[in-house]
Formats: C-alpha cells, structure tokens, sequence
C-alpha cells in the first residue's frame, strides 16, 4: 500500500500545523495570555498526524493530557481550541475544559483527559459500542509509556482481548513520563511486548516517521476490522519541551534533547522526503504559508472573541 | 400486582429496560449464568444473551471505565458492583469521568449511565462488605445518588435513573433487597421526575424523621413501638440524595419543628449532616424548637461478630431512644 | 528562625525525619530528581540515595498499598500523591486497607502511614487536578485528616502526623505551598498531641468563622476590608478536620453566638455540614442567635477559565458579604 | 532436594487439620451457629500446606478471602480461629474480623484480605520492609486466578520486578473466580505467562500435589534469597464447594466436581504415596485422630469461650 502524493503533503501540512499551533500557545503563554498549564507535543507530531489521518471521520480517538495534536490531526479547528485555552465562549468546552480536556465529538474525538491512563477504559466502552451496533470503525486509544504501569491499563486490554473488541492501542513512547524514564517504570521485554502478551498483535514502531506511522494504522485498523480482534502499536518518539510548564528537564542531558532534535525530528525528516521525491522549495513554501496564516488569523480572531459568560456552573454540571 | 422481593422488583425493572431499549446492556462481575451475588440479574443472560448480558472479569476500573465509553457512543449501559465496597477500585471513572465530562466538554456530551451497588450491614459480612459509601457521590457535582427503600420504589427509582441523562449511582442495601412487598410494574417514563424527590412515607405533626434506605424501614418499625405511643412521627423517605429535595424537607420540618435524621452510614461528612446543615440554613432555622439530631452508624469499621455489628448499625431501640428524648 | 514557603518548611520536615528514623522512606511520582511536581522534595534524593527516596511507576494504587504492607512491617512510609485527584486511584489501600486493619485484626497491627496529597484550585489546572477531596476520607473510620494553611503548621503537623500511628491523610492546599513566613523548626514530638487540635487564628466577638487549608487565609485576608471594619470575626482553623475538636468550635460559637463556615469543597456531605451539625445537634444550638450559614465552593467541577475558576472558589467578596449579612 | 518422612508426615496432618477444620465449620454453619458468610478451600489443603510449611516463621504471607488453609498451616491456633469465627474475645481479631479476616502476625501471617487483589500491593510493601532491612526472608503472597485480572495485580508485579523485591506470588488457579472460568477471564497464554511477562520468572505447577507445591516454593524461596528477584507460581487446584454459602454451583457440572474429588483429591493422593512408601494403616489412623480430637476440642473450648465484650468500637477504631 503506498502513499499517494496528496496524502504525503496532508501529511506534512498537519505536521506543521501542530508544531505552529503549540509555539503559537507558548508565545501566548509567555506573554500571560493562558491561566493553568499545558503540555506541548513538539517532537511528537508525527505519531498524532499519522495515526488520525490513517482513520475515517466516524473512527473514534480517546487522548491524553498532551492532546492538541490528536484533535487537530483528527480534524479540529484551530480557532475553537485557541478559543478553549482562552477561555472563550466559541471554545470547544466554552472555557470549562482548557488544553487538558479538549473533546470534538463532532470529528470523533472523544476528548483529552487530565488522568493518566483515564481514556483506556473509556476507549474499550467505545469500541464495545461498535461491536454492539455492528459498525465498521475501530476507537484509537492513545496512551502515553507512563500510563502503561497504571492499573486501568491492564484491566483494559485484558478486557479487550476477551472480548474481541474494535480498538487499536496506541502507545506514544516518549521515553519519560514526567521525569521517570519508561525502562525503569516498565518491567520486562518492551511495552509492545506488554501488549502481546494479553494476545493482542503489538509492534513497535519508529512514531516519528509520519509515513510509517500512516501506513501501520491503516494496516492494523483493517486487521482489526477483518479478525475482529484488538491490535496495539508502541510508537516510539520524543517530547522537546519539558513535561509541562514547570519543568526544569533535570532527568534527560541537551545533548540527548538536541539529539533527537536535529537527527530524528518528524518534520525535516520527512521534508527531506518530500524533496528528494521531487517536491521543490516553492511548493513547500506555498504549502507551509497556509498554515503560518491560518494560525495567524485563528489566534487573532481567538483572542478578539468573547469570554465565556458567567452561566450558572452549577445547572451546566448536569444534563 | 405481583407480591416481590426488592431484589425481584429490580430484576423486572432490568428486563423491562432491555425488552425497551435495544442499546441498553448490562456488565458486572457474576451476572451471567449466576444471577448476581443478590440473585437481581437471574434468568437475564438466558432471556437477553452474552451480547447484553456481559459477565466481567474482577476488573471495576474498567467495568466503570467501558460504561463511560459506551454511554457516549449511544449505547446505555448499566452496571453493577457486586458489593458497593468495590466501588474503591472504580472511581476514577466515576468521580474524574462521568461526572465531570459533561461540565468539562462544555455540554457537548451525556453520560447517561446507571452504576448500581449492594451497600450496607447487617449480614455479618464485615468492614470490606457492608459499607454505607453513598455519600462520597453526594459530594461530587455531576453525580445524582439515589437509594431505594422497598421493592416498590427499588422498581420505580431504577427506571428512572435510567431515563435521566446523568450519571446515577445507586445504593442498594443488602437488606432491602429481601424486603418484600406487593409491586405496580409502572412503564418506563418518558420523563425522570421521580429523582430528586424525597417521599413523606409516614404523616405526622409531633417530629419530622428524614432517613434513606434501609433506615427508613427501621425507623418505620420503631415508630409501633408502644413506648412511642401518642407520638405523631412524619418519616421523609429521601430516596435520591443527591441532588436533594430540601423542599419536601423544610415544608415538613416547619410543621413538625423537630428534626431527626436516622442514617447507617457514619455522621461525619454525611447526608444526614447535609439536611441538617440545609436546613438551620434556611428559614425554618427560627421555627425549630428543639435541637436537630442526627442518629448515624457508628465512626467504626463494620465488626463480623452479630453482636458487635448491631451496636455500630443504628437499631429500632436506638431510633425509640431518640425520639422520645426530643418529643 | 528563616522565612520558608510550605513547600519548603514540609521539605524540612520531611529531611528531619528522614534524618531522625533510618526505617522512614518516601514514595510517589517524580519526587526524586524532579524534585516533586510541586517541589516539596527536592534534594532529597541527593540527601538520601534512591532506597529512601522512591520514585515510583505512575501507578497509585501500589504506592499506597506498597505503604500499607510497608508500615505494619516495621518501616515508616509517606507517600505523595502527586494531585490528590489521583488518589482515587488508590481508594482501596486507603479505605478498604490501611483505615480497617487496626479494626479489623482486633488491635493486633497499627497502619501508622502518611500519605500526602496536593489538593485545591485555583491554579487553572482544571477539573480534574483541582478538587478538594478531604471529606470523603473524613466520612471513613479509621483514618485521620490533616490540613495545614501555612508554612508554619504545614511543617508542625507533617511531624505530628508522621508520629502519629493511624493512618494520616494530609491534604496541602498548592495555594498554600506558596505562602511564605518565618519557621520555627520545631523538634519531631514525642506525642502528636497537635493531631485534632484546631487553632484560634484570630479572636473575636463578633461571629465565629470556622475555616481550613487555603480558605483560613481567604478569610483573614477578607477580614482586612474595610467593609468589615468594627466586626470582630473570630476564626477557627480546624487544622485537624477528622477527628474534629469540637471543644474548640463549641466554646467559640457559646461566645459569639453565630457560625460560619468557609470550605473550598462543595457542601454536600462536606466537613462544613459536619462543623454546623456537630453544634446545632449540642447545647450551643439554643444560644446561636442566627442561622448558621456555610460558604462553599460550587456544586460544580472546576472550570479551566479563570473567571470561571474564581466563580467556583470562594472568594475574599463572598466572604465580606456573608459576614456583613451574619452580623 | 528430597523431602524427609517427617516432614511428609506433617504435610499430611496439615492438610487434614484444614479439611477437618473447614468441615467443622460447615456443621457449625447449619446449626445457625455463624453469622455472615464463608469461604471453604476444600480440595485446595495442599497449596496452603505446601506452601506455608515450606516456610520459616518469619516469612511472611498475606492471604485472601479463602484463607483458613494459608492461617492454619502458617501456624495458627484453630481453637482462636473458632472463636473468631464465632464472635468470642479470644479470636484472633476479638470478633471484629471473621471468616475473611483473619490475621496472625505471631506466626508471620499478614492477614486474609476480602478484597479481591487487596492483599497484593500490601505483600510488595512487606517485602520493601525486607529488602529495606536486608532481612533473609520472603513475602508469599496468595492470590486467586480471579485477582489476576484487577489492576492493583498489575501495578505490584511491575513495581516487585521493577525493584528487585523478595516477593513470591502465588497464584492458587482454582479455575473459577465466582462463576467465571478463569480462562473466560485473563486474556494471553496462561496465568503463568502473565507472570513471566513482567520478567519474572514463573512456573504453573500441580497445586493438588502437596509434594510438588513444598519442593517449588523452597526453591524458589532460596533463589528470591539468591538472585535477589520475585518468583511466580501458578498453582493449579480446585475447590470442591460453591463459591461461598449462597452459591448453586450453575457454572459448573457435577461430573466435572466429582472428577476432581475423586481422581485429584490431595489428601488421597498423598496419602496413596505415603502408603507406597510403606505408612501403614495404623500409623495413619494414629495420625488423622490426633487432628480429630485437636478440632473437637478447639471447637468445644471456642464455643464455651466468652463473647467479645461490647468495647467502645469507635475508640476501637483507632491505635
Ligand atoms: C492518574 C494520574 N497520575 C499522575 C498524573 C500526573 N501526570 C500527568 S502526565 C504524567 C506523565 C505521563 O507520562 P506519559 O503517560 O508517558 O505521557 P507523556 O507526559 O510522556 O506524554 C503524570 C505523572 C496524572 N495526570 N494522572
Ligand atoms: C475487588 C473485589 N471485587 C469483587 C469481589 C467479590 N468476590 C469475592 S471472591 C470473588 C471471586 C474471586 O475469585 P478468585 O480470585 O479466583 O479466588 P477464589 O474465590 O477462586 O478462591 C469475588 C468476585 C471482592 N471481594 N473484591
Ligand atoms: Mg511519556
Ligand atoms: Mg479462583
């Protein structure tokens, strides 16, 4: 199955509007402009971008607390997630959610989540809704390397292997949860191994080559849908920025960070890709304009849109 | 109308909703071909299937977790914590989940999920099988509790939980399931209106009673006591206790201007402290004439031992006590 | 005597006892070379090598359970959860566990743990890192609950809580791990005799605040409005709110005849019902001359957007106007 | 490692003093004699046996809800388990704890747990206590097939790989959680393999062969001492009555039961053995009424023992 043309720039395309998107809320945040935290996924584009355009719209994604490129590779508009983390009325969660808990059902993005190891279960409700309407869409899960030690792990993809249900296991390996590195918070083999031996087809694979990434989604959604059985996938990949905002980096060297960096980052990567294929510098440019601008005019018009008024929170609690 | 068992109410409540509503289904732990550890769910997995009627492995976390996830994908799952003790092992999905997801999304989503549990003492099950822990989800927002008392409103409250579009915790106490009494099979309702009413089971002038569960039948019974003879005892059953009907609660309180709550569960950071603390809050604070009582289980874990157990459960005696030293 | 935020004066105390008892040790997420997510450890993984200072998988259950098994084995354990949001996800250790084993071997073995919790709003973390949980664990017999306002008793009761042998929640507010005052750097007690003991921060006539954690610091700054001037406000910072000091509470409300409490926490099942059930169900209650009032956080999860956040908290203003209308 | 007639003769006297003991119950139950519910290990005598004797006292072991079995052979006093079952002051937990809650710490026994999978991060944190206090002994943990699949199984084993701790799992496989066949509940290989999947190394054994499970757990005690790592065991039994008093046993058929009681049954094989390997008839006989008259009279002093007094509970609640 090769990649047609199109696809490779949509590839690229995301990539880059992800990496804009989070430099755009560091610039914001330096600035004072976001109340809270936030965790940024530069370095990572890759996995998020891959995994999502691999799915159809009416395949469903659970995700993390580092979550903005899943809802933008899953199809979120940029200005409704500036908007949240501004706390905005147009915000996808009308400035109730914030960067932790972004949710676009309207895209299948069944939200972020704030708790490690939070959406896995809910991803197996998910894909056993799927099973029991007989539809032919998977859930996605994606999990960081820490929420693999958590017990709603377990119980989940123990769950999911008995039950035969819809739903592909990814696992963002950056190496680190916070400061913890994952070989000394996962024992044995690897955490694909972890997924094989609940007898779910694991493979691990290299999470900042888009293209690889885009091609075992879609190989794995099909099996899925073809032996009905889950399929898990530890895609591994690293986190530039600290853990969140407050993080001193004092658990991994620079020379590791520039490592990764400048050898292995997603983007120029496959850059170098595209133009060895043939794709000249001023098609680049052109594409990444678009992006540059649509950044651009979403954060202005995020930050020129009204607060989310004072409604009564406590009415809004429940349906 | 049929002579039932709560146990027996519930489990028609159940087939009721399956025969109705084709994405509905039910997982726990035992609810298969051994009808529950309270027998609720029997003769469900051969009417309805392994596709609806889904035994677990020991596994609450997910059991909860899977009923999140499949609630917002239109299908509407209940589920049941075999001993509501267990329920330690499913919060996450609970109190981070289900109840925040709706305020969190900003409105874009429901969780309409029913989590039943069998709480309470009294059956020599001891400190991990026989806790009263229903008010934990009265103290998280985005939660509704509710605690049936007899067969009937055990029939009653659950298919109304299942309508509403919250997520619903609900206590059922060991003991009422084998309470035992004739039964109305009311149809679903279109419209949930029974939560978050409390019920005056008993009219009185003398002493509002405010009690739940299992309680409301004990404080029932204490009220034949001879000893009480000439007290004229209002008992307000709460049946949902969070959100709570403070109404019902102050219209009686300021007719009776007494107040008694009659709880199992321990006092501190309660419900019964809750209706007292609503309740001198309010106007009727002026009105009461003596001071407002809470009679609560024990601040102890449960003891095995029956003799011990009967002293941290509140009894008809305790309950007689009361009542004559207020009125 | 230095001037110490409570990040840093719990950061003392807990060198002090690692230095003071070899069998003592710390676990819990990033609390090694990070320092803590909030930084009240750091350093002491230079101090105290990798066999005292744990950092553990992301995995709460085990961390508490692992202090459970750890301390009726001779050993000494405090274990930080590093948003006390996470601890549902260790409900059964601490509930089911290290709360019921005293009680439940018939005195044979103590639990005497610390498990340490970063509890509150108001940073913008949003709903799921932000909750006020303190009350569920006072609602549970068996475990004592601890809530230091500021740098001073923050160090005082980790030590006073370190020697008692119960299990001791202690939920620090992340507000309050940023005041900052003088320290004094007070020896580990023989007896915890500050476990339980609430505290006259501030004496009054007037009314009667009860407060704990960072709300003690909303109320004192509010006190400072000048729409408040010529109302003498007494404040009790509960310091221990389970097992409560009654006394204390009681002997304040006798004198100035008027109750208000101020919790973060929403109401429901609540400390702050507790407070006002505690003294209308006592004598005082016929010398109250005004309904006692509780100033919660909303019946809400909280909201991301800080004009939403602050919507959700009490603030100094709400306190003012409860006060103004008390008085 | 050949095992001395001596201690042979002990295994056998355990496990008839657990069948004998749990017998006792059971006709103590139908007199109305015990309040609350219970849990029987009947056929299951030669993994607790085995297990505990293969022990030092200062080992220790946390235990379950199906826990007589463990407490007896870790050393218990039947008369104090009566009476504990029966509510008098002289049990071990004073009447507070019963049936599943039963713990014995003068002999090393951490307690029975009724959590299912509770008892399992309680037995990694003893076994910090040991690797902390370099102490040459191990934790044993019990567990059943059905606690395989809560959380808090996943979270101890990978922090007691993780860390090195002298802890031995065992898992008592008596296939069935309450009504659940254990291989309808835990996804992947084998109980065993699970084990093996957090990198410890793990083995499934014969549980009804009492020799076998005393031979496993010695050595796998002295390599935890040696190697300084955990050990697994998945030991294979099963339990002849209902899950617990209310059970109808519909999950299950009779021909399967009777298969075990008389083709599998521990204490008859064993016996089978003793007699091959010349034990008479007389010297059995000798042996089997010593546990018969040490159960009569345990039962007979523990029910004219004095009720547990009616204490203050809450001061109780506390140390
Ligand atoms: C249950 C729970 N425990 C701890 C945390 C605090 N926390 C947030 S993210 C994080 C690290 C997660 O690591 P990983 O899963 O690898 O995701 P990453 O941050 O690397 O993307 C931690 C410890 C949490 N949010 N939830
Ligand atoms: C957390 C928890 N969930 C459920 C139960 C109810 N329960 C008690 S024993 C049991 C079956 C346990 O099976 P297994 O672990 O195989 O032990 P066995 O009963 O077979 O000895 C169940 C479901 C419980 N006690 N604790
Ligand atoms: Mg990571
Ligand atoms: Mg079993």
């Amino acid at each position: 199955m090769s990649t047609t043309t199109e696809t490779k720039l949509e590839l690229h395309k995301m990539m880059m509007l992800i990496r804009l998107f989070e430099e755009a809320l560091e610039e914001m945040f330096s600035r004072g402009l976001l109340h809270g935290t936030m965790h940024l996924s530069i370095g990572q584009e890759a996995t998020a971008t891959g995994a999502c355009l691999a799915l159809e719209k009416e395949d469903l994604i659970t995700s993390t607390h580092r979550g903005h490129g899943h809802c933008l590779a899953k199809g979120a508009d940029p200005y409704k997630m500036f908007a949240e983390l501004l706390g905005r009325e147009d915000g996808y969660c009308r400035g109730r959610g914030g960067s932790m808990h972004i949710a676009d059902l309207s895209n299948g993005n069944l939200g972020a989540n704030g708790i490690v190891g939070g959406s896995l279960t809910i991803s197996v409700g998910a894909a056993l809704s799927f099973q029991l309407q007989k539809k032919d869409n998977i859930v996605l899960c994606f999990f960081g390397d820490g929420a693999v030690n958590e017990g709603s792990f377990h119980e989940a993809l123990n769950l999911a292997s008995l039950w035969k249900l819809p739903v592909l296991f990814l696992c963002e390996n950056n190496q680190y949860g916070m400061s913890m590195a994952s070989n000394k918070a996962v024992a044995g083999e690897s955490i694909a191994a972890r997924g094989n031996s609940y007898g779910i087809k694991s493979i691990q694979i290299d999470g900042n080559d888009v293209e690889e990434v885009y091609k075992t989604v879609k190989q794995y959604k099909n099996e899925i849908l073809e032996t009905k059985t889950p399929r898990f996938i530890e895609a591994v990949t690293y986190r530039y920025r600290g853990h969140s905002k407050s993080d001193r980096n004092l658990y991994r060297t620079s020379d590791e960070i520039n490592y990764w960096k400048e050898e292995k980052d997603p983007i120029k990567r496959f850059i170098g890709k595209l133009q060895e294929e043939g794709l000249t510098a001023e098609e680049l440019k052109k594409l990444d304009e678009e992006v540059v601008s649509l950044i651009r005019t979403s954060v202005k018009k995020a930050l020129d849109s009204p607060l989310s008024p004072k409604t009564n929170l406590e009415e809004d609690s429940y349906a | 109308m049929p002579e039932l068992t709560a146990g027996q109410s519930i489990n028609k409540a159940l087939e009721l909703i399956l025969e109705t509503y084709e994405n509905s289904f039910i997982a726990g732990e035992d609810i298969g071909i051994y009808g529950g550890a309270f027998g609720v769910t029997e003769g469900l997995l051969q009417k309805f299937g392994e596709e609806r009627i889904k035994d677990t492995p020991i596994a609450e976390d997910v059991i909860a977790g899977l009923a999140v996830g499949a609630s917002m994908t239109n299908s509407l799952p209940i589920v049941e914590m075999q001993f509501s003790d267990f329920i330690v092992n499913a919060m996450d999905p609970i109190v981070n989940q289900a109840a925040k997801l709706h305020f969190m999304y900003g409105g874009a989503v429901n969780v309409p999920i029913v989590i039943r549990g069998a709480s309470g003492g009294g059956t020599g099950a001891a400190a991990q099988h026989s806790q009263s822990l229903e008010s934990w989800f009265c103290h998280v927002p985005g939660l509704k509790v509710v605690t049936p008392s007899n067969p009937q409103n055990a029939y009653d409250l659950l298919l109304h939980s299942f309508v509403d579009q919250n997520p619903v915790i609900l206590m059922e106490h060991k003991l009422v399931y084998k309470q035992k009494s004739n039964v109305t099979l009311n149809p679903i309702p279109d419209i949930p209106d029974l939560i978050g009413k409390a019920k005056i089971v008993k009219e009185g002038k003398d002493i509002t009673v405010v009690s739940y569960s299992n309680m409301v039948n004990v404080v029932l019974e204490a009220l034949n006591s001879d000893e009480l003879t000439g007290i004229e005892a209002e008992v307000v059953d709460l049946q949902t206790i969070s959100p709570l009907d403070i109404e019902t609660i102050l219209k009686s309180v300021s007719k009776t201007k007494k107040l008694l709550v009659v709880q199992e569960a321990p006092s501190h950071s309660s419900v019964g402290t809750t209706v007292i603390t609503r309740v001198v809050g309010s106007e009727v604070f002026t009105q009461l004439d003596s001071s407002p009582k809470i009679l609560s289980g024990l601040h102890s874990p449960m003891p095995s031992a029956k003799h011990l157990e009967s002293a941290v459960i509140p009894q008809t005696d305790d309950v007689v006590e009361f009542i004559k030293n207020m009125v």
